[in-house]
């Protein structure tokens, strides 16, 4: 059981570290601003989710998991918030995202008028 | 296992802070920020492990809520400083 | 319609609801962090300045005229004062006491809970002045129109 | 006051969960610590069914196991993106509807569209998001509209009718 | 490298700053490193990005720059450290002076003569109090001159012309 | 009251004094009584000390302890009450013909000048009773910043410039040498007390002994050694009274005095004509009298002329100081007496003809002396006593300097004194010459006087704008002399002159214990 | 994680430098600030460093472990970050009322205005 | 009872005022209770003074833990006697404020004005009270910060940056010392003085300790001034409000030196540093070059509080080339400085605040017709620039006498002519003032204006007042001075 739990929780911090690492290839080498945004996204889920997850299963029944729970909702929870501003921001300043197709010509999308 | 855990998140702090001295915008690197600074809640937590201090664990939730704040912070302020004439955007008091 | 013409976007929903629902727990964990500074990293200091981190990110979100309404200046001012001079009245109570100054020993009959009773209101008062400093400077910053 | 007794509920479970000492005293100074939370809460007039959801609280239990199996998949997605370079980024700006009636189910909706890899709401303004998608599957992902539904679905599990609201007062945008 | 604009900069300090915290936790120091997340990375930065917007986010081009003495005096002070050094007790010795006078006590003693197990709180509150005095009040002396300095909000200006007021 | 009250009694007059003409300084007459009556008591205080020092008394006072073991000393002897004396006599001569004068000229800040006149003499009694070098450092200070504002007084720019140069020069050769010197003694011999036969002999080595002397006879500004003149020619924008002030009751006396004071009772004559490090000193005097003899020849206006006959004469006191004998010393204490009388006499007439007259230019004099001949006829008195002629006091202190030269068998100083008196009979006695014999000048000039005139009487002219009063005059038996107090004033120290050639001797008698007291 | 002998403090110092450097080189006033934070921090590193000890933990005590880091320094240290941040608190708020009456935040310039002056 | 506690209460009782003041905010009632804390505090420096004449060295255990675990205050007769200088023109300036603050700060800020003044001399009274070298530290931020403050509150803009440039010296010259005592703390493992001094010289021949002095030394010359690190001062002295400079003059730059001291002599005594490494002549030369170039520029200044300003660069010299001839005449001499200075100097930037108060300028031109207008400011202007000379009677004189008997115990000719002729400079300086305060006929225009008012008036005379009686009683002051700097010389011999 021990043991199982061992690689349970080995596995998970391996493939987290993994997803940071992916995470942090997307960083450099996604075209843009917006694109990175995406792999910095590896990082927040995946990659802090699964290390995290493994040293909960490292921990077992006690209050360190409890504050390791704390801290991945609290990262999940603020995350894709603080992407957002930061995404908001990004446009705000002018920094104009790299895309193939601009869908916002597509009409009665007018986000100016709420 | 926790050392190739903690390695693994150094470099990828190490790209991070790359992306971070590279920008070339400012909204990169603040991006790379904000990753950077997630990663330090993993890395904070993984040597609490390492060194059988789990009572770094409320450091990394500081961490995470000073990465949070501060990026808030960054993103409002650059929108703030960004806008010519910040007057007719803003009501008083407001940053 | 182009990219310029979503530049500024009024609103601000996504931030607004999320920071509403945090800054209860943050309180909190200020709170806690000042009050197991005894036990584990942290103390009056962190504590104040996490527990400052709410207003901050309270005025963030809402304005500064907003978090004025909540928090008034007169307490943030008092506040200030009210903490240094908790910290320095612990050390003016054990000179009555009969103590050297900040000896808390003098506080209880036991020295053990002595020791206890003064640092805890010691990190008290640093908690409320290093809150109520973190919010004046960060207000003062804010509040104050660009040039 | 039915918010305000929940989020002393919640306030009181995070509490015991960080403080772990079961002595009186510090007991006494964490029932302190959450009345002078409330208080503050109240001054700041946060507390409402924005900031503690009460409504939401059951259909969570099984929209959230779905969030994370698509985050789950998305970052599959992504992370085949990155690595495979350039091949598969398709990146591009689409508008979305979303039909979440409250602002906190907007908010949900966008929220979960962000943490989702490869796709990150940039304005949720109104009920059209505009969101940034990273890849063709991604996108195609989003398009489904099972996430609106769902999250819809979420804010009518209870009390669907007092979650249409306006925003609250004192709001200051940008 | 240079960075003019001037929000770079700053966050690029907050990141220092977070290094520097990671660092002392790597060190043992997680009271500092605590302190140095909240306040190094938070609100320095943050303060930073307030004065940014109130006054500009960008360097001029023009700047000049007081390279040579700069280099001279930073090379000098890192010369005259560098000799310190080579003296210095390794790093990690735990026979180092520093580690066999007075900070025993704190270590061995503090559990009998104030009963908390974090020692660093018992140094600062305790031990040292008065200079956990002092900090305290080293920072209501700040606050307090920050209200001197730009205490009442300023009323902005109708016109975008830059600042002549005050004089 | 015993001699040792007398001491701060003397001192604290003046001030006294001073503070009475400020309260009382909207009220000219009363202010003026004050003055006076405050000058005639001083007198009184120091004349009842003579009887103690002639009886060979010392009476001492101590005040406080300014550094550790030095504090403000006075002790009584010889030299200094001769110097106490004659500043407080002719302090009263000088209110009497300051009252005139300035009335006469309509001199603005009258207060202010009376108030400072007042503490210079105090000054100049501390200097005269001082029991150490500090205090008479102290006290010689005071004295050069109390005489600044009335050397300034007129507050043209020319007086600008002309204190600038007296106060850089007296308080720079005061600091800049003579503290120095102090202080060099002080850590030598830990001693400053005046001591017959003076404190450094068997401390200081000899090559210092010369740079010491040097420090102190070119730090005391005051004796106008050159090269550190300049300041007296540059104080004569001064009103007359300043330059009576300056010239023969306390300024420059003052530092002749100091001279002599340091030779005798810090260095020791003895020790200094073994040593015969003074001798070079010596050379610099003789040198400072011929030629400021010569250059004051060559002056027109009156007063710079006899202000380069103060430098020459001064030089002739350091002179005798430096010769480090007995006769020397005595005979240059005794200049100090008769020179003061000289040359008082000689400002007092300037200032007469130039209340009476407006008139400052030797070249203007053509004839002055036919409509003021008490003035002229006192002017040659002092000429004659400074010259050196009987039967004026001057004589007998020139005589004792030439015994001392043929006594240190110097030659050469002997044939500069002899010069010299011949330079002086050059450069006075046409002044008088020319008043009497020459005709008068056209009237009218005394109308356009300021247009062509500089010095003096610029800024006399500077004072009156329009000149609406013109010259204050007292016409009486067909003459037309300068207001009463002034010509009584004159007339007075005139007298005194003659005075001393018989009672000279008294004056040496009284300053033999000086000179004996190092004998023995 | 652990450097060898001295190799820890050398790359301190150059941090040091680094900061120094800002300060005096940089013309613009919120760089300068920039730069004495980043010098403080080197030196809190200095102190932190000093108090490590090897195979030692962080000074909360707790049953089985035998060797603790120095406390002290992170005590001292603490009280520095306060100082530092009060510091720059204040510089900042300078730079913005500089700002306000010069129009400028650029020392340069700011120097050239008050010569004018 | 009360006696045993006060080292600790010297420092906390004003510290406790500050925050008061923010309760009170009432400018009337805040002034009120800094002059009231301000008495007591010199009473209690007096006290304190007398205690360790009589008794000796006081020590004081803060916290009840024994150095060098705890803090302890150590009271000595050099800190009670720099305290009684703190104390005493705190005591002075605190009256004085009232009037001078009024006009010059905006009465909404006044009580934070007084606050900080209050915390300003907490800060300095704890630097020269404490016997632990990183309180030290702290004491000096707490003074700097309030600095900073007081040096930004003038009207002028000018202050802004004078404030902006002292606090990037001020830090770094404080960042400095924190490195040397870092070093020191590393090779002994204390940070309390007297047991670093009893350590030190078993470490002092260590490359590591070495450098600590070359940072300690740095970092307190920023602090105080020293050629040529003195680039923040006169700015801050010449901007910032009259009263501030008052204070700041007399004693900020005093209690630095108080704390290089006690480096130099107490800290590194046991091995004679002085002696031993060459910082000495390295330390004379900079302080000659002060007071050649304090003085040089003084001259040329067209404010005369910047005048002043740079003149007080050239009396720094005189303190640190007294100190530098590490022999008992010459500390003394630099001690006895310390306080007559600080007479002198406090009196003459008081009389600006009085000419700033009437005319609203401290400019040079703008003084004209002064002499008459305002007599008694005038007057005791030229009774401090007289002292500021040297003429006797004058603390000046006391200094200069001392300095001068130093140099001469040395040997160092060269350098007492240096004395000589640098303190005639000041004679030119003063003179400028007083030539157009006095014959200068005021412009078309300039408003005639009258004396300052009474509460300004006396406490500018007590301090020029004290700097004649100290200069008529020099023992008085040479006996404390010599005896502190008996004691610091004892330890090395
Ligand atoms: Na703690
Ligand atoms: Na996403």
């Amino acid at each position: 059981m021990d043991l199982l739990i061992d690689i349970i929780s080995w596995v998970c911090i391996i493939s987290g570290g993994l997803f940071c690492l992916i995470g942090g290839l997307g960083l450099i080498r996604l075209p843009d601003m917006y694109a990175r945004m995406h792999g910095a996204s590896l990082i927040d889920t995946m990659g802090i989710g699964l290390i995290l997850t493994g040293l909960m299963f490292q921990a077992g029944f006690t209050l360190v998991t409890a504050k390791l729970l704390l801290i991945l909702a609290f990262v999940f929870f603020t995350s894709p918030t603080t992407t957002h501003a930061l995404a908001r921001a990004g446009l705000n300043g002018g920094l104009v995202p790299e895309v193939e197709n601009d869908e916002l010509s597509e009409p009665g999308a007018d986000p100016s008028k709420t | 296992m926790f050392i190739a855990a903690a390695a693994a998140v150094l470099v990828t702090m190490a790209l991070a802070l790359f992306r971070a001295l590279k920008g070339p915008s400012v909204y990169d690197r603040i991006l790379a920020i904000n990753a950077f600074g997630t990663l330090t809640v993993v890395l904070i937590s993984v040597h609490g492990f390492m060194a059988g201090r789990p009572e770094f664990l409320d450091l990394a939730l500081v961490y995470a809520l000073i990465n949070f704040i501060g990026t808030i912070a960054v993103t409002r302020f650059v929108t703030y400083a960004q806008m010519e004439n910040p007057t007719d955007d803003n009501e008083p008091g407001e940053i | 319609m182009s990219l310029s013409d979503i530049r500024f976007m009024r609103r601000k929903v996504v931030l607004r609801v999320v920071s509403k629902i945090l800054i209860p727990f943050i309180l909190l964990f200020g709170l806690y962090v000042q009050w197991h500074g005894d036990f584990g990293p942290g103390g009056g200091f962190q504590a104040g300045v996490i527990f400052a981190s709410a207003f901050i990110l309270y005025a963030l979100i809402f304005g500064v005229e907003q978090t004025r309404r909540a928090v008034p200046a007169w307490v943030t001012r008092s506040g200030l004062a009210v903490g240094v001079l908790l910290y320095a009245g612990v050390g003016v109570a054990t000179l009555l006491l009969g103590e050297n100054f900040l000896n808390y020993n003098a506080l209880a009959s036991d020295p053990i809970q002595g020791q206890h009773l003064g640092i805890l209101l010691v990190e008290l008062g640093v908690g409320i002045t290093v809150c109520c400093a973190m919010i004046t400077i960060f207000i003062a910053f804010a509040g104050r129109g660009r040039s | 006051m039915l918010h305000v007794v929940s989020l002393a509920v919640v306030l009181s479970g995070i509490w015991w969960l960080l403080s772990g000492y079961a002595v009186l005293f510090i007991l006494g100074l964490g029932a302190g610590s959450i009345l002078l939370v409330l208080f503050i809460c109240h001054r700041m007039d946060t507390i409402d069914h924005e900031t503690h959801p009460i409504h939401l609280a059951p259909a969570i239990v099984t929209y959230y196991p779905w969030l994370i199996w698509e985050i789950v998949l998305a970052n599959w997605d992504v992370a085949k993106a990155i690595v495979k370079n350039d091949s598969s980024l398709r990146p591009r700006l689409m508008q979305v509807k979303s039909t979440q009636k409250s602002e906190v189910g907007r908010v949900t909706y966008a929220n979960s569209i962000t943490l989702t890899p490869g796709t990150v709401t940039l304005n949720a303004d109104g009920d059209s998001f505009l969101v940034h998608s990273l890849t063709q599957g991604s996108k195609e992902g989003l398009e489904t509209g099972e996430m609106d539904r769902r999250v819809s679905a979420l804010e009518l599990g209870k009390d669907g009718h007092r979650a249409t609201s306006q925003p609250a007062a004192g709001e200051t945008d940008i | 490298m240079r960075i003019r604009n001037l929000f770079s900069v700053v966050i690029l300090t907050g990141v220092f700053s977070l290094l520097g915290a990671a660092i002392y936790v790597i060190m043992d120091a997680v009271d500092v490193a605590f302190t140095e997340a909240a306040v190094g990375a938070g609100v320095s930065t943050v303060l930073m990005l307030g004065t940014l917007a109130l006054t500009t986010r960008e360097e001029k081009a023009s700047s000049s720059r007081r390279v040579l003495p700069a280099a001279l005096l930073s090379l000098v002070t890192g010369a005259i450290l560098i000799y310190g050094t080579l003296d210095m007790p390794d790093y990690g010795d735990g026979r180092a002076p520093i580690h066999l006078h007075v900070a025993p006590r704190y270590l061995n003693d503090s559990a009998q003569e104030i009963d908390i197990p974090n020692v660093v709180t018992s140094v600062l509150a305790s031990y040292r109090g008065y200079d956990t005095l002092g900090e305290t009040f080293v920072i209501f002396t700040a606050a307090m001159g920050v209200l001197a300095i730009i205490g009442r909000g300023r009323r902005r200006r109708k016109s975008g012309t830059t600042g002549e007021a005050d004089k | 009251m015993i001699p040792e009250q007398v001491i701060p009694w003397a001192l604290g007059l003046p001030l006294l004094g001073a503070f009475g003409i400020w309260i009382t300084g909207r009220w000219p007459n009363i202010r003026e009584s004050v003055t006076l009556i405050t000058s005639l008591l001083v007198f009184v205080l120091v004349a009842s000390l003579f009887d103690n020092v002639a009886a060979g008394e010392n009476p001492s006072w101590q005040w406080g302890e300014m550094l550790p073991g030095l504090g403000i000393s006075f002790v009584l002897e010889p030299l200094g009450m001769i110097f106490a004396g004659i500043a407080s006599f002719l302090w009263i001569v000088t209110t009497l013909y300051t009252i005139g004068y300035m009335r006469g000229h309509h001199e603005k800040n009258q207060t202010r000048f009376y108030i400072c006149f007042a503490v210079a003499i105090s000054s100049a009694i501390g200097i005269a009773f001082a029991g150490n070098m500090l205090t008479l450092f102290v006290f010689y200070e005071v004295l050069t910043i109390s005489t600044f504002p009335l050397v300034t007084h007129s507050g043209t720019p020319e007086a600008k410039r002309a204190g600038r140069v007296y106060l850089g020069i007296l308080i720079g050769t005061s600091i800049g040498l003579q503290l120095v010197g102090i202080i060099w003694t002080y850590s030598l011999t830990g001693t400053l007390d005046f001591t017959p036969g003076g404190i450094m002999e068997g401390k200081v080595q000899p090559t210092i002994v010369a740079i010491l002397l040097a420090l102190y006879v070119f730090g005391i500004g005051k004796a106008a050694v050159m090269p550190f003149h300049r300041w007296l020619p540059a104080a004569m924008v001064a009103p007359t009274p300043v330059s009576a002030l300056l010239h023969a009751v306390a300024v420059v006396k003052a530092g002749v005095f100091t001279v002599l004071k340091i030779t005798v009772y810090i260095f020791g004559i003895d020790f200094l004509s073994e040593l015969g490090a003074s001798t070079w000193i010596a050379y610099m005097a003789a040198m400072t009298i011929l030629l400021a003899s010569l250059v004051a020849m060559r002056k027109d206006n009156l007063k710079a002329r006899l202000a380069y006959s103060t430098i020459s004469q001064l030089s002739y006191i350091v002179l005798g100081a430096m010769m480090a004998t007995g006769l020397g010393i005595i005979g240059g204490g005794m200049h100090i007496v008769m020179h003061a009388f000289g040359k008082i006499t000689l400002f007092f007439c300037a200032g007469a003809i130039m209340v009476a007259s407006h008139k400052t230019e030797i070249s203007q004099m053509r004839g002055l002396g036919r409509k003021m001949p008490i003035t002229f006829i006192c002017f040659l008195i002092g000429s004659l006593s400074i010259i050196g002629l009987p039967p004026f006091g001057g004589v007998w202190s020139k005589w004792y300097l030439a015994l001392a030269a043929a006594e240190t068998d110097q030659v050469i100083f002997v044939a500069v004194l002899m010069i010299s008196s011949l330079l002086n009979v050059a450069y006075l006695l046409p002044i008088v010459v020319r008043g009497f014999y020459n005709d008068p000048a056209p009237d009218d000039h005394d109308q356009h006087h300021d247009t062509d005139n500089d010095h003096a009487d610029a800024n006399a002219a500077a004072h009156h704008p329009g000149d609406a009063s013109g010259p204050h005059q007292w016409k009486w038996a067909g003459m037309t002399e300068a207001p009463p107090l002034c010509v009584g004033a004159l007339a007075f120290t005139a007298a005194g002159c003659l005075v001393l050639f018989v009672y000279a001797d008294m004056v040496y008698q009284f300053l033999l214990p000086v000179v004996e007291g190092t004998v023995k | 994680m652990e450097f060898p002998g001295l190799l820890v403090y050398w790359i301190i110092v150059v941090l040091m430098m680094m900061g120094l450097y800002i300060v005096v080189a940089q013309n613009n006033l919120v760089k300068k600030i920039v730069g004495l934070n980043v010098f403080q921090v080197s030196v809190f590193l200095l102190y932190i460093t000093m108090g490590k000890i090897a195979e030692g933990t962080a000074p909360i005590l707790a049953d089985e472990i035998e060797i603790y880091s120095n406390p002290l320094p992170h005590v001292l240290i603490l009280t520095a970050i306060v100082v530092g941040v009060a510091t720059t608190s204040l510089g900042l708020a300078l730079v913005v009322r500089i700002h306000e009456a010069y129009g400028s935040i650029e020392d340069d310039e700011i120097l050239e205005q008050e010569s004018d002056a | 009872m009360i006696e045993a506690h006060l080292p600790i209460l010297q420092v906390i009782i004003p510290l406790i005022a500050a925050p008061v003041c923010v309760f009170l905010r009432h400018p009337l009632i805040t002034w009120a209770l800094a002059t009231v804390i301000s008495w007591v505090c010199l009473a209690i420096s007096i006290m304190l003074l007398q205690q360790v004449q009589a008794s000796g060295e006081i020590i004081y255990e803060i916290g009840g833990w024994a150095a060098p675990w705890g803090i302890e205050y150590r009271v000595d007769t050099l800190s009670a006697w720099v305290m009684v200088i703190v104390t005493s023109v705190g005591a002075v300036v605190t009256p004085y404020a009232k009037l001078s603050a009024e006009k010059e700060i905006d009465r909404d800020r006044l009580y934070i004005f007084y606050a900080m003044l209050l915390l300003c001399e907490t800060g300095l009274l704890g630097i020269t009270i404490t016997g632990d070298a990183f309180n030290l530290f702290v004491f000096l931020e707490i003074s700097s910060l309030s600095t900073y403050v007081l040096v930004s509150m003038g009207k002028d803009r000018r202050g802004l940056t004078a404030a902006y440039r002292y606090l990037i010296m001020g830090t770094l010259g404080a960042t400095f010392y924190i490195i040397g005592v870092g070093l020191m703390y590393m090779m002994t493992g204390t940070l309390n003085i007297a047991d670093l001094a009893k350590l030190i010289p078993d470490v002092a021949e260590t490359r590591t300790v070495q450098a600590a002095l070359a940072f300690l030394t740095v970092g307190l010359a920023i602090k105080l001034a020293l050629f040529p690190l003195h680039l923040w001062l006169p700015n801050a002295y010449a901007f910032a409000p009259s009263v501030v400079t008052v204070f700041l003059a007399a004693t900020a730059t005093k209690v630095a030196v108080y704390a290089l001291i006690r480096i130099v002599f107490t800290i590194f005594g046991g091995v004679d540093i002085l002696e031993s490494v060459e910082i000495r002549h390295v330390l004379a030369a900079l302080a000659i070059a002060a007071m050649f170039a304090g003085s040089a520029v003084a001259i040329y200044q067209t404010n005369i509080k910047r005048m002043l300003a740079y003149s007080s660069l050239a009396q720094i010299g005189y303190m640190i080339l007294g100190l530098s001839m590490n022999s008992v005449t010459g500390v003394t001499a630099g001690l006895v400085h310390l306080f007559n200075h600080a007479m002198m100097k406090g009196g003459l930037f008081m009389v600006m605040g009085c000419v700033v108060y009437r005319i609203g300028s401290a400019k040079l031109d703008d003084m004209a017709g002064l002499g008459k207008q305002m007599p008694v400011t005038m007057g005791a202007f030229v009774a401090g620039g007289l002292s500021l000379i040297g003429v006797p009677l004058s603390v000046g004189f006391i200094s200069k006498w001392t300095l001068l008997q130093a140099a001469f115990e040395k040997g160092w000719w060269p350098v007492a002519a240096l004395i000589v002729v640098s303190s005639l400079l000041a004679v030119i300086y003063i003179w400028r003032v007083v030539e157009v305060a006095y014959f200068r006929e005021p412009a078309a225009g300039q408003v005639a204006v009258k004396e300052a008012p009474f509460l300004m008036l006396i406490p500018m005379l007590l301090l020029i007042g004290a700097s004649f009686y100290f200069g008529i009683d020099g023992t008085s002051t040479l006996t404390v001075a010599g005896d502190a700097a008996k004691a610091l010389i004892g330890g090395l011999k």
